[in-house]
């Protein structure tokens, strides 16, 4: 019993925090204390965290190496353009269809391709995520190559904070769950796992599909924050980078996923100055993190679960 | 010939050998008999330098083996046939043969070796050409023998020699092993089927969870109640 | 009716028969033996029954019910549960979440209620625990339920893996070596404890062992596979004294014995 | 017809160069199980090497193509030295991701060292001639191509087959704890992998200056991911596969350009691969192995 | 274990230090007033240094830079020196738009770039929103200027190159009077809008004159394999065909039409010129081209011989035509300081939307009330291996 009030109580504490967080930001924003540069870097942080952490639960936690997850967030970054910009419905049935529309292309995707292992799977997947690209480049609807441009910048702060703890808490809940033990059985060790009579191909297709959901709600963010959407943004490199997040950060972490999505961001930010010298650092740091921490800042560890453990439900 | 000093070997946390000593001397065959996962396979391994024990040493007349590259070892004459016989099952027959002469450059002996593996491996010469994974397990078996022959060590390892081939192969085997030996080849055999390890070899060691419980003539192991209940069945 | 019933099961690998019409039966509380030189396809047999596997030819009857070419998880979730020869744990994951893995085939909340936080996933969660705590404690496990599996010694590990079999409850456990890597004292208390197991859960045990005093001293009949085909059948007795069986296995020291 | 057969001569001059790129991409896949991403890259620095040894040099076409060969087969060797050997007992995700490092790094070093703008090739280094035979218009530089490619596949073919290096490197590839126990050096075979698949690699860049005339330092980025496409489609880690792999992407995509819609060329290309994918898991010679348990 | 956490730990921080470093340099440039008292004119250079685009916008800014050099070695403008920030938006729209809001921490008194009509657009909303001119080299898009749901100009936003019905309509109607074309062949870069919508007017004009178009093909950037579509389109054998792209895929792609046997006229725009037109496709292919400019880099004109000359001294290499733009964004802008006498951002805005008869290497232009540079067109014709100016065409 004191247990269990105790563990309120911290939920209480975190509850407090995060809304104090979010509303000392909001108000150094409507105060003006933050620049135009720091805001967008915050937008671009929110967006990579929700890739990041997504990501990693198709590549860190089912260990199913995907390197289409830009293909998702284009689908959700296009449908809900439609939807708000060219159908004038309210936002938030362009952020359901966005992620709706990108969790069916996941499902569609996913059945077929996640038998494939390793390599083929990555590949496989990658593929798919040019299709994605070079479909949209062809259809005129969506104004192929040159993109939409001029889109409604409903994309706001709170949107963004809640996005982001919305998927991070979606994704730690599912993952200290029953499903969620399923789904990191399978990355242990799948025939184990099948044995266990836990049917591997439908908690890949799960995972895959929820994963596609927040990369399409990345989209849609990301679609109505920086006003123009073209399909050459959502190129494999694009994936690249939301795999390096992951990787970095240790696959099966969502803290390290977190850590190196908000670390990267300012990493670009920071670099901009540098010219192409930026991409040049960017890689020399990539190849000496992974000389010398290959498992990634936090390996498969959470950061401190204690903390955490009322909100993000740790494992006692 | 080969003297091991009180080696340690890690796998993560799993201390998969502890302080174990063992000798082999010039000539002999000596036996290593365990229960699977006893440690064997993990004591061959460190001898051929695959893997790194964190103490101990490992003498081969008298050169110190423990920090040597895997193929000098090699060079030193120490050939191993590994468990599961491991040939290169893409490659042909002769092609296997060839790999086990790989740091020989003498064309004339190898062509003699060669010849000598066929003559004791009748089987192998008429299927040279044949890709190594179409062969039973008997002639893989013979293959790994013969490549590691091809090597001309001066010290056999062998790791389950016997392992999953029928009762008459086996004896085969065996009789090939003592043929190997008496040739001058001393031989180390590590081996689950202690009944006919003990009836070849000079000297033996039994292996338990990491560590030697045993030693001594197989003459005397064999008649050990101990190694009669654990091993032998009894 | 038998547990399980296997009728001339065939399976081959590139043309090589594995599995020759292997036939077998199984019946409620029995605790059967399967012996045969490495590579005589015990192992395949248990993946065929299993699910691994799919047999060419033949049928595996479990209470009637043929499963043969249904996935590993159906198999699994219709009461066969196995372990491995070598030890196939979760290895990065916890002790205690390995057994919870194993209920996952009766969690009793729902996705939605998952994702939320409903009570019912706070029940059923502690369901689990209570449930994986008493495998665990039966195996001697509790006080390292949050070390990682991997870390665990070897003898352990085989506990371990035992136990998270035992939570999917099945009617029939498939055991693959598990004494394998034990010394003779840990495969004594393994005898007793497949025993006790046996009688406490009220299932079947088949099992593959080649420690012979392990096979002996705890099974009720024995099969003896050779190159695919079963070449012997009875009880322990009769197959220690088996001509064709000290021929092909036991060789002629253990036969005199 | 005559289109058609025009078509198949494209067809084969880009597929040689494919194929040439998906074999050193195969080369690396099957002895150490990475997809050296980076490969495509490498090609980018062989062609510029090859631009500045005819350039300021002064040199033949052949000299360059040596000369790039040369270089890169050294720069695979370091690469793999310095940045993947490390990580040889890591997971392969590290690897991917230290590849991915690599192939930005070589890209943008060569953008900050010499500007993102493309380079020409001199066209007096392989003076264009065309051959008009029963109506087909083939080019010298075609043919150069495809026999160089060709002739390089040979000599591949002949060293792993042939020499004890070669030899070597299958058995590093096929079961590397037994080919140590052979007294092979698998730090060494590995780095001969490389230099090699490096230098066909370089090869495939020189031609390309040949075959486009112009260079650039993001050049490696399509050819480099089609030609994976090439080996996975042939069954990567196969040395014949990546050969027909690369043959099949170039016709598959002359042809997609020459009687569908070029602009659905790329999603053809990786809609075949998928299909094919999914009936043949492993490539069109891969074979299935079924895991152990 | 407590090592290992310590280590890891350590790890963390040490990451954490560099960034907040790195963080710390990027927020402290330019703490003054807009407009107020400065020692140099800050003016930002966002554009494509990596990425698809790296070329065009690397030209461009060595164009810029020159022009900036220049300015300052005759005395700056007002007194003050010009200092360019160049900044790489990576050929990513979303970077372009950080790129700008960092610009304008800085202060920035108008921001040249970035090149595509894309990246543009992500600049566009954080300049409209401070109130800061940007301009634009190549950025031709109709809707860069304008919006196309109200019809309104963006107030902020400028261009010094043609936008694209321009120059479609010019060349159409080159090839149907002067070339006297009833066929024509559109082969152009599908992935570049700029090539699209020249693609676009090419085609409504060339039909509304009575031509015929007979085959519609797209390359994407990148490509250098033409041979296959180009066999397709000998097959329809047009009276003329039309490439509008740039020269890294347009000079191979004639080359290879030559190569196949086409000796149909071809046609293209702007995006042609480049030395490297002759060095790759050769003298003797580029016979029989045309294209549409502001201006030849052949030019006789004192001005752009000036240019060509200071170019090849500074960076060892003929200009293109990205780096004569990106040198008359500068010069546009100087000029407007000039005329507004004055630094604030809103007067340069104000004095660039009128100007008139500004004389850049790419022509003399004035702004229109789209905020469009009204310029002379040319077509140029290749002859043996050099451009000549074969119409020229005032607005």
């Amino acid at each position: 019993m004191q247990e269990k009030s105790k563990s309120w109580l911290q939920f209480l504490l975190e509850v407090i925090v995060l809304v104090l967080l979010f509303t000392l930001v909001q108000y150094a924003l409507s105060a003006g204390l933050v620049n135009q540069s720091y805001q967008i870097t915050l937008t671009s942080m929110c967006i990579n965290v929700i890739l990041a952490v997504s990501l990693n639960l198709i590549n860190g936690f089912t260990g199913q190496l995907s390197l289409g997850h830009a293909g998702f967030m284009a689908i959700g970054a296009y449908v809900s353009v439609i939807i708000t910009n060219f159908m004038d419905l309210p936002f938030i049935a362009g952020i359901l269809g966005g992620c709706l529309a990108a969790g069916i292309a996941g499902f569609v995707v996913g059945v077929p391709t996640l038998r494939l292992k390793g390599d083929y799977l990555a590949i496989a997947t990658l593929a798919f995520g040019e299709i994605i690209r070079v479909v949209l480049q062809n259809i005129d609807y969506v104004n192929g190559p040159a993109g939409i441009m001029g889109i409604t910048k409903l994309t706001t702060w709170p949107w963004l904070y809640w996005a982001a703890i919305f998927t991070i808490l979606i994704i730690v809940n599912l993952m200290n769950s029953s499903y969620g033990r399923a789904i990191v059985s399978i990355r242990e060790d799948e025939v184990a796992s099948e044995l266990m009579g836990i049917n591997t191909t439908r908690y890949k297709v799960l995972a895959f599909v929820i994963g596609a959901m927040f990369a399409g709600l990345a989209g849609v963010l990301y679609a109505h924050y920086f006003y123009i959407i073209r399909p050459e943004t959502f190129n494999f490199l694009k994936s690249f980078d939301m795999l390096v997040m992951v990787v970095l950060g240790g696959l099966g972490s969502t803290t390290g996923a977190i850590i190196a999505a908000v670390f990267i961001t300012f990493l670009t930010l920071a670099l901009q100055k540098y010219a192409a010298m930026r991409m040049v650092i960017y890689a020399l740091t990539l190849i000496i993190v992974m000389i010398y921490r290959p498992q990634g800042l936090m390996g498969n560890k959470e950061l401190s679960r204690k903390t955490f453990s009322g909100i993000w439900g740790g494992r006692k | 010939m080969l003297k091991i000093r009180e080696i340690d070997v890690y796998y993560g946390a799993i201390h998969a050998l502890k302080n174990l000593s063992l000798e082999v001397a010039e000539g002999s065959i000596v036996t290593l008999i365990g229960a699977n996962g006893a440690g064997k396979t993990t004591t061959l391994k460190s001898i051929s330098g695959i893997l790194r024990p964190s103490s101990g040493s490992i003498l081969f007349k008298g050169q110190e083996l423990l920090k040597m590259a895997p193929e000098k070892i090699v060079a030193l004459g120490i050939s191993q046939v590994p468990e599961g016989r491991r040939v290169f099952q893409e490659m042909s027959v002769l092609e296997n043969l060839e790999m086990g002469a790989y740091l020989r450059s003498d064309k004339k002996g190898i062509q003699e070796d060669m010849e000598n593996v066929f003559s004791r491996f009748p089987r192998l010469k008429e299927r040279r050409k044949q890709s190594a994974g179409t062969l039973s397990g008997g002639e893989q078996q013979m293959l790994a023998i013969g490549r590691a022959l091809m090597a001309r060590p001066q010290l056999l390892l062998m790791d389950e020699p016997s392992m999953g081939l029928a009762p008459l192969l086996v004896v085969e085997i065996f009789n090939i092993i003592k043929d190997i030996n008496s040739r001058g080849t001393t031989i180390l055999l590590v081996e689950q089927n202690a009944n006919m390890a003990l009836s070849i070899a000079d000297q033996a060691y039994v292996i338990e969870t990491g560590e030697i419980v045993l030693q001594g003539s197989a003459k005397e192991l064999m008649q050990s109640e101990e190694v009669k209940k654990a091993y032998l069945g009894g | 009716m038998s547990l399980l019933e296997i009728k001339n099961l065939y399976k081959s690998f590139g043309g090589l028969g594995a599995v020759i019409n292997f036939n077998f039966t199984i019946q409620s509380g029995e605790l059967i033996g399967l012996i045969g030189p490495n590579g005589a396809g015990k192992t395949t047999v248990f993946n065929l029954i299993t699910g691994v596997y799919r047999p060419d030819k033949g049928q595996i009857l479990l209470q009637g019910q043929n499963i043969a070419g249904l996935p590993p998880y159906t198999i699994c979730q219709k009461g066969i549960a196995r372990t491995f020869q070598n030890i196939r744990l979760f290895k990065d994951l916890s002790v205690i979440d390995n057994v919870k893995i194993a209920f996952h085939k009766n969690v009793d909340y729902s996705l939605f209620s998952t994702l939320i936080r409903l009570p019912a996933f706070f029940q059923g969660e502690k369901d689990i625990e209570t449930k994986a705590m008493e495998y665990l404690s039966i195996f001697k496990l509790d006080h390292k339920r949050d070390e990682i599996a991997s870390n665990l010694p070897y003898g352990e590990q085989r506990r371990l893996e035992i136990a998270r079999a035992l939570a999917t409850q099945p009617t029939l456990l498939i055991l693959d070596e598990p004494a394998a890597g034990m010394n003779p004292q840990e495969t004594k208390e393994l005898m007793e404890l497949i025993k006790w197991v046996r009688e406490e859960f009220q299932l079947s045990i088949l099992l593959i062992e080649h420690d012979m005093s392990l096979v002996m001293g705890v099974c009720e009949r024995i099969y003896v596979l050779d190159y695919g085909q079963v070449i012997a059948e009875g009880l322990p007795q009769e197959i220690r004294n088996n001509k064709k069986v000290i021929e092909a296995y036991l060789g002629e020291e253990v036969g005199k014995c | 017809m005559l289109e058609f057969l025009q078509q198949m001569i494209n067809g084969l001059s880009l597929g040689a160069i494919y194929a040439l790129i998906a074999l050193g991409y195969t080369m690396v896949y099957g002895i150490i199980k990475l997809i050296n991403f980076a490969h495509g890259d490498i090609m980018m620095v062989g062609a510029y090497v090859g631009f500045f040894s005819i350039t300021l040099l002064g040199t033949d076409i052949v000299v360059a193509m040596l000369a790039a060969m040369i270089f890169c087969a050294i720069l695979g060797v370091i690469m793999e030295k310095v940045a993947y050997r490390p990580l040889r007992n890591s997971t392969r995700i590290a690897a991917l991701i230290t590849a991915i490092g690599l192939s930005l790094f070589l890209e943008y070093i060569t953008v900050v060292i010499l500007g993102p703008t493309q380079k020409v090739f001199p066209a007096s280094a392989f003076p264009v001639k065309a051959y008009n035979i029963a109506g087909l218009s083939i080019l010298n530089k075609q043919v150069f191509v495809f026999v160089s490619a060709v002739l390089l596949m040979v000599i591949l073919q002949y060293i792993i087959k042939r020499t004890k290096t070669g030899k070597a490197m299958r058995a590093v590839s096929l079961d590397r704890e037994a080919a140590v126990l052979m007294g092979i050096s698998v730090d060494r075979t590995i780095s001969i992998t490389f230099a090699i698949g490096s230098a066909l690699a370089a090869a495939a860049g020189v031609m390309i200056g040949v075959y486009y005339q112009t260079i650039n330092p993001l050049m490696g980025i399509i050819p480099g991911l089609k030609a994976f496409v090439a080996a996975v489609l042939g069954g990567i880690g196969l040395v014949p596969g990546a050969m027909v792999g690369g043959f099949v992407m170039g016709l598959l995509e002359t042809l997609v350009m020459g009687y569908g819609n070029s602009l659905y060329r790329d999603a053809v290309a990786f809609g075949v691969l998928i299909i094919i994918l999914l009936i043949r898991p492993t490539g069109l010679f891969g074979k299935n192995t079924g895991e152990k348990v | 274990m407590i090592s290992r956490r310590n280590k890891k730990l350590a790890f963390l921080l040490a990451m954490m230090l560099v960034l907040s470093i790195f963080a710390g340099c990027g927020g402290q440039a330019g703490e003054e007033e807009p407009g107020g008292e400065t020692a140099t004119i800050p003016v930002g250079i966002n554009v494509e240094l990596s990425g698809a685009v790296a070329s065009y916008g690397s030209n461009a800014r060595d164009g810029a830079v020159l022009a900036i050099e220049e300015i300052n070695a005759a005395g700056g403008v007002l007194g003050k020196q010009l200092e360019g920030l160049q900044r790489d938006c990576k050929s990513i729209a979303d970077e372009a738009m950080s790129v700008s809001a960092a610009l304008v921490g800085e202060n920035i008194v108008a921001q040249i770039g970035p090149l595509t009509s894309g990246n543009v657009a992500g600049s566009t909303p954080i300049m409209m929103e401070n109130k800061i001119p940007l301009i634009a080299p190549a950025a031709t898009a109709a809707n860069v200027t304008v919006d196309e749901k109200t019809g309104e100009t963006r107030g902020y936003i400028f261009r010094v190159c043609f936008i694209d019905p321009f120059q479609g309509t010019l060349m159409a109607q080159f090839a149907a009077e002067n070339l006297e074309a009833k066929t024509a062949a559109i082969y152009g870069d599908t992935s570049s809008d700029y090539a699209k919508g020249l693609a676009a007017y090419f085609k409504e004009t060339f039909t509304e004159m009575g031509g015929t178009i007979v085959a519609e093909e797209g390359f994407v950037k990148g490509d250098r394999d033409f041979n296959a579509t180009l066999t397709k389109i000998k097959g329809s054998n047009p009276d003329f065909i039309y490439v509008p792209g740039y020269y890294e895929e347009v000079a191979p792609l004639i080359k290879q039409a030559r190569e196949l046997g086409i000796t149909a006229p071809i046609g293209g725009g702007d995006g042609w010129d480049s030395p490297d037109m002759i060095s790759v496709a050769g003298a003797e292919a580029l016979n029989n081209t045309f294209f549409t400019n502001h201006y030849s880099s052949q030019d006789t004109d004192p001005k752009v011989v000036d240019f060509v000359e200071a170019f090849k001294a500074k960076y060892n290499k003929e200009p293109d035509s990205f780096a004569a733009l990106g040198y008359d964004c500068v010069q546009l802008l100087v000029q407007a300081i000039t005329e507004a006498n004055s630094t604030d951002p809103q007067k340069i805005t104000d004095a660039l939307a009128n100007i008139k008869d500004f004389q850049g290497v790419t022509g003399k232009m004035t702004i229109d009330e789209q905020h469009n540079p009204v310029k002379a067109g040319v077509i140029i014709e290749f002859k043996d291996g050099s451009q000549t100016v074969n119409t020229r065409i005032q607005p």
